[in-house]
């Protein structure tokens, strides 16, 4: 039988991060549900919004931050589920820092990846509530993603923390550095990257049909991946050959991403939850970028989103 | 006062040789940070792990492909055009402003622009290899045009050719060898295209495994491929070069 | 109308008739030539000789039909002249072969722009390759030429369609004292030998002596002509004319011709 | 046949009108999406915010900053290696297959490794910009050094003329135009510098506001920026011009 | 040594005994010059024509110490000829003005290089400006010229250390023979007034019959002298003199003794 086929727009390419999606496409479960599902990607979720928003797109996968961007610039911008439940950036320590929260950055040098995008965001929101003041009691260091000048950075004193998303500080761990993990706890929660699409897509059948297809099929796959994770690894490598070039780092960013997608106890995977959602425009809003009285819940509620969600747990 | 082959090419060859043998000296002892700078022995190593995996002929056929379409289209568009504005005065009153306005635009800054217009796939890609390599050959293919011979057109006018054998004819191959060396210059500047597109937004190319391999702190390999780049590089020098050769039989010099 | 299968003699006499011509440049009107007027009979080998920028090459390019005039009226052959036709023959100061094209295709080339190149060309061609004394270098690229051997492939190839006219505008220039000696005999041969009307302009009063029937001394500012010297030395001419008192004398006669010009015109 | 002023400046103003206004019209008429290509009006309403800002004033002057430093860098040092490249035969065998094959390598690939070498301040994006503008001022020293008019050496032997007079008097002014040349380019090259350097990693400057403004999904100023960009090289290529007419005096055409 | 402030007379001689000079290229060696032997004396004017190629400006070079020799001596003025000897005063075929300076500053250049610039040099280059015609363009941009002032320009810079020998590789090659015959008058006057030693190379005989005491005739394969004509003709030379039957039966020597020596090559 003819499969449809759908194109996700991913921030970055295919990797571990987003094994719930290789697995699902390499064990058959986006076939059985009657779709192809190929990606696109672009360096960053920033790009992302913009095609959703542009109507050039129909599914994107973006960081939740993103999203709720894209929702305050076009309002049937919607949420089905997200890879990640928990937050994928960190804020991180070098263990022999002796540094235990976000107070005793306090005259450090904090290293994020870039100026633009969520986690930037999320860095000056964790910053303020810490009471810390940019350039004055903390220095700020775009050091990039993980790599040799992060590295480098790190072991040279630099800078003495990290911000940057779980992929990230997990190769640089495999690498050798020790860390402490100092998010702010009311940040674990936030929502990792989710699926975006809008109400125009949904109210079309096709639209309706893909959308039920994809998140039934991906939720599976995150199902799967949790229950067996050894498969889901060997799975990943072997489709992927040059994400596991590493195997150390794989194995450490592997067993990270697994943690990402567990859903606390009493939680499905891929769940939307609002509070969390609520953390996140609260986390914009103090940046002003997104009003603070911003309702979140249009984008990750609705007649359509609920029916989607229903048949993608349905016998969960 | 000729310098004899050996000369030639052992000189540059034996600096070379001092230059690796140094590196190494200075990676061996420690002077030189591995993370930041592996050895080339280490490279050499990476480089042959590398070419045994499969993702890595898979990247580098990407991103040949996307520097030669973005090549082949941008070289032809700009010979078009080129040769409409060396051609008609009315054309180049009027475009060729834009034309040097736009390559003096920083055009990195648009690879945003075209992911947004071209989509993901490797079209935005050639569209960047294009715009970069576009230039060069308008802007030589107009010179080329500009120093025909005015002996050569008065003949072709005396002959009573028309518009068309005096392009053909005269024109065409006149401007051929000027336009040619924007062509070298071109296919060099869609590789770079080619990687700045991929840097970014891509799913495959070596501009992504660079990418790739830096984030794993695969460093050694990673450097492999950017001298795989610089190798790609000297060789489609090499080949168009050649290709001038036996093109342009009649260049002097 | 002309013989392709072997060089015909088709000599055409030129006239013109109250011929000026005023450029028109940013600083201004330009008059270049004025009032002139010139009958050349059919055969004839004729010179221009005059100062630089005396309008001696409008002149020409106005026989040739590449440049337009104000006034008077001018005829080649009994015909009004135009760009393409093909019983005048051009031959400029350079030879500008093309680098691109062998020496057969260099001289190929006026069939290919007139639309005649047919089943005879090619022997047409070879029959031009030996006039010029070129025949084992068909199929050498022609920047490989000597300058002197170049200047023969351009003249074969003004040649080739066998023009009744032939204009040559300091066709050899480009060469030293000895060799330009040697093609300016070739060519005054030549032209004795097809009885083509010819007119050529050079800077050097011997080359035009050499060569002409007679020598058309230009003055400047505007161009008008201010001397028409016979040459009666006896054809075909040789070298050694070159040091004979008749030729000196002609030379002086052209000389004071020219002074005689540039002194009017100051 | 020589075009009036009015024709020269008043068809590009003129084709740039029916430009911009078909671009207007489509935009209007809903034909361009406006999310991925904001109409001008709308650019030109963004850019009169921009300028209000005071971190759009900081970027650029980071930016310049780059972009000049790189340059005098770059430059200069692109002079000293190709008049020693251009002089000394040995130096030449030696060294110069380097600089050709160094030109052919996608240098931004380089970008990452400028990061790690320089860190993570001005200095990478500096380094990243003198080392692509470096290129174009060797390759036109050498070729303006070897086109120092033979009869002119010989002149200068012949007065008996030390290496040091030679140079300074000789060869310096004859290979000046060439070089400016390169020069001339390379200014514009180095403006891309610093935006490539910006994008692969910095705090400050217009590359990164461009990223910035692109999360926010404010299109329209990011356009705004880019064309800001556009007229930053145009302008920068004009001050450079303005200075080469007044040095080099004595070229022509 | 010299008079600086005023244009001094002190033509030098040159001798040259059994010079061979072999070029060593890539096809191997090429011998260029065979057994001259010359004297010049001081203040005579000596011409050298040739055909291409046979080693005229090589023989130049070697006089001006910028080529050396294999076998035999040189002296100019009883000392070996060296670069930089401001005694030897050297004007190339091209005028080669530095662009960059102006006329003056053209002029003052040798002693810029000679570290000779003094007091007195602003009056020396007024001075030269004023020989040559050139007072009221001092301050012009050497491109501005015309390519007669050019050359104008260039003999006073080679006349600007007052040289007692002036060597000129076909100076005027680049102009017309009109231009041509007036500089060539002017330049056999200046050599007339201050009686330096000149050699000239040209391809023009007339040129030389026109300026020189002395003609050199050179054979090719390799260079040699192959006539060594006196010219008699009364000074100071004038235009005029071109038409004469001494000039035409001198012209006739030299191109004898050049056919002579072109024959033998053969
Ligand atoms: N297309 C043109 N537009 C304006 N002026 C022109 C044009 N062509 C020639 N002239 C001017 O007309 C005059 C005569 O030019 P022409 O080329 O006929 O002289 P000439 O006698 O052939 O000179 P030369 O001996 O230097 O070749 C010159 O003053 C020249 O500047
Ligand atoms: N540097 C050199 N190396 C090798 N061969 C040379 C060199 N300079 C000149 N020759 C050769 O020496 C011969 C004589 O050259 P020279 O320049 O002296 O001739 P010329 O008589 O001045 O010719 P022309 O009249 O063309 O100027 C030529 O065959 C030339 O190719
Ligand atoms: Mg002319
Ligand atoms: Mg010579």
């Amino acid at each position: 039988q003819d499969l449809t086929p759908v194109n996700v727009l991913l921030p970055i390419p295919e990797g571990i991060a987003f094994t719930p999606m290789i697995v699902a496409r390499e064990n058959g479960i986006f076939a059985d549900a009657g779709i192809d599902v190929s990606t696109s990607v672009a360096d960053g979720s920033g790009y992302l919004s913009q095609q959703i928003v542009a109507g050039h797109s129909q599914f994107a996968l973006m960081g939740a931050a993103d999203a709720v961007v894209s929702f305050t610039k076009r309002d049937d911008v919607r949420v089905l589920f997200c890879n990640q439940v928990k937050n994928v950036y960190r804020i991180v320590a070098k263990a022999d820092a002796g540094i235990g929260s976000m107070a005793e950055l306090q005259g450090k040098s904090l290293g994020y990846t870039e100026p633009g995008g969520g986690e930037s965001k999320l860095v000056s929101a964790a910053i303020d509530e810490a009471g810390l003041v940019v350039n004055d009691t903390i220095r700020l260091v775009p050091i990039g993603s993980a790599g040799p000048q992060s590295l480098v950075a790190l072991q040279n004193d630099t800078v003495q923390a990290y911000s940057s998303s779980f992929p990230d500080v997990a190769a640089l761990a495999a690498a050798g550095i020790e860390w402490v993990d100092i998010t702010p706890a009311k940040y674990s929660n936030v929502p990792g990257a989710c699926m975006v699409t809008t109400e125009q897509v949904l109210a079309t059948d096709e639209g309706m049909a893909a959308a039920t297809a994809l998140t039934s099929a991906w939720v599976q796959g995150q199902y799967y991946s949790i229950e067996n994770r050894a498969e889901a690894f060997e799975l990943v490598c072997s489709t992927i050959e040059s994400a596991c070039e590493n195997e150390v780092a794989a194995e450490a960013l592997f067993a990270e991403a697994m943690n990402l997608i567990t859903p606390p106890e009493g939680h499905r995977p891929g769940e939307l939850t609002p509070s969390s959602w609520q953390t996140v425009v609260e986390i914009l809003a103090s940046s002003d970028t997104v009003p603070a009285d911003l309702d979140i819940m249009p984008l990750i509620s609705g007649e359509h989103v609920e029916a989607v969600i229903a048949a993608a747990y349905a016998g969960r | 006062m000729t310098q004899s082959l050996w000369y030639r090419i052992g000189l540059p060859v034996g600096v070379f040789v001092i230059f690796v043998a140094i590196w190494q000296i200075l990676s061996v002892t420690g002077t030189l940070n591995p993370v930041t700078f592996p050895s080339p022995l280490e490279i050499t190593i990476a480089f042959g792990e590398l070419v045994t995996r499969g993702y890595f002929w898979d990247a580098t056929r990407i991103t040949l492909l996307e520097t030669l379409l973005g090549f082949i289209i941008g070289a032809a568009l700009g010979l078009v055009i080129g040769a409409l504005t060396g051609t008609f005065r009315t054309f180049r009153t009027a475009f060729y402003p834009f034309v040097v306005a736009f390559q003096n635009t920083p055009r990195v800054a648009l690879a945003p622009i075209f992911l947004t217009w071209f989509g993901f796939g490797i079209t935005s890609k050639v569209v960047m290899a294009a715009v970069i390599c576009f230039f060069p050959v308008v802007i030589n293919t107009v010179a080329g045009i500009a120093g025909v011979d005015e002996n050569a057109k008065t003949l072709f006018r005396s002959l009573g050719a028309s518009k068309a054998q005096t392009f053909f004819r005269l024109t065409l191959p006149g401007a051929s060898a000027m336009a040619f060396a924007g062509i070298k210059t071109a296919l060099t500047l869609a590789l770079l295209g080619a990687i700045v597109g991929e840097f970014v937004g891509a799913s495959e190319g070596l501009g992504v495994l660079i990418k790739e391999l830096n984030f794993q702190l695969e460093v050694a390999m990673g450097f492999a491929v950017v001298i795989f780049l610089a190798v790609i590089g000297l060789v489609l020098y090499g080949l168009i070069e050649l290709l001038e050769k036996r093109l342009i039989t009649w260049a002097r010099d | 109308m002309t013989q392709k299968d072997s060089i015909a003699v088709t000599g055409e006499a030129i006239t013109l008739t109250g011929v000026s011509k005023t450029y028109m440049t940013a600083s201004g009107a330009l008059p270049v030539l004025r009032d002139i007027d010139l009958h050349i009979e059919a055969g004839q080998f004729v010179s221009f000789v005059g100062p630089s920028g005396c309008g001696k090459s409008t002149l020409l390019n106005i026989i040739a039909g590449l440049v337009s005039y104000d006034t008077g009226t001018v005829t080649v052959g009994g015909q009004p002249p135009r760009e393409g036709r093909d019983d005048i023959g051009f031959m400029l100061q350079k030879s500008v072969l093309m680098p691109w094209l062998n020496v057969s295709k260099n001289i190929e080339l006026p069939f290919i722009i007139a639309r005649r190149r047919g089943a005879d060309t090619a022997q047409r061609v070879t029959d031009l390759l030996e006039l010029v004394g070129l025949s084992d270098y068909a199929t050498m690229n022609s920047w490989e030429l000597s300058g002197g051997m170049q200047q023969r492939v351009a003249l074969a190839r003004a040649l080739a369609l066998d023009p009744g006219v032939m204009l040559m505008d300091e066709p050899f220039s480009a060469l030293d004292e000895f060799k330009r000696e040697h093609l300016n005999i070739e060519v005054a041969h030549m032209s004795e030998r097809f009885g083509k009307t010819t007119i050529l302009v050079t800077h050097s009063i011997s080359e035009a002596v050499l060569m002409s029937d007679r020598i058309i001394a230009l003055g400047a500012n505007p161009g008008r002509m201010v001397g028409d010297i016979t040459v009666d030395l006896e054809r075909p001419r040789r070298p050694e004319m070159i040091g004979s008192d008749r030729f000196q004398q002609i030379s002086n006669e052209v000389r004071a011709a020219l002074s005689q010009g540039m002194e009017e015109s100051q």
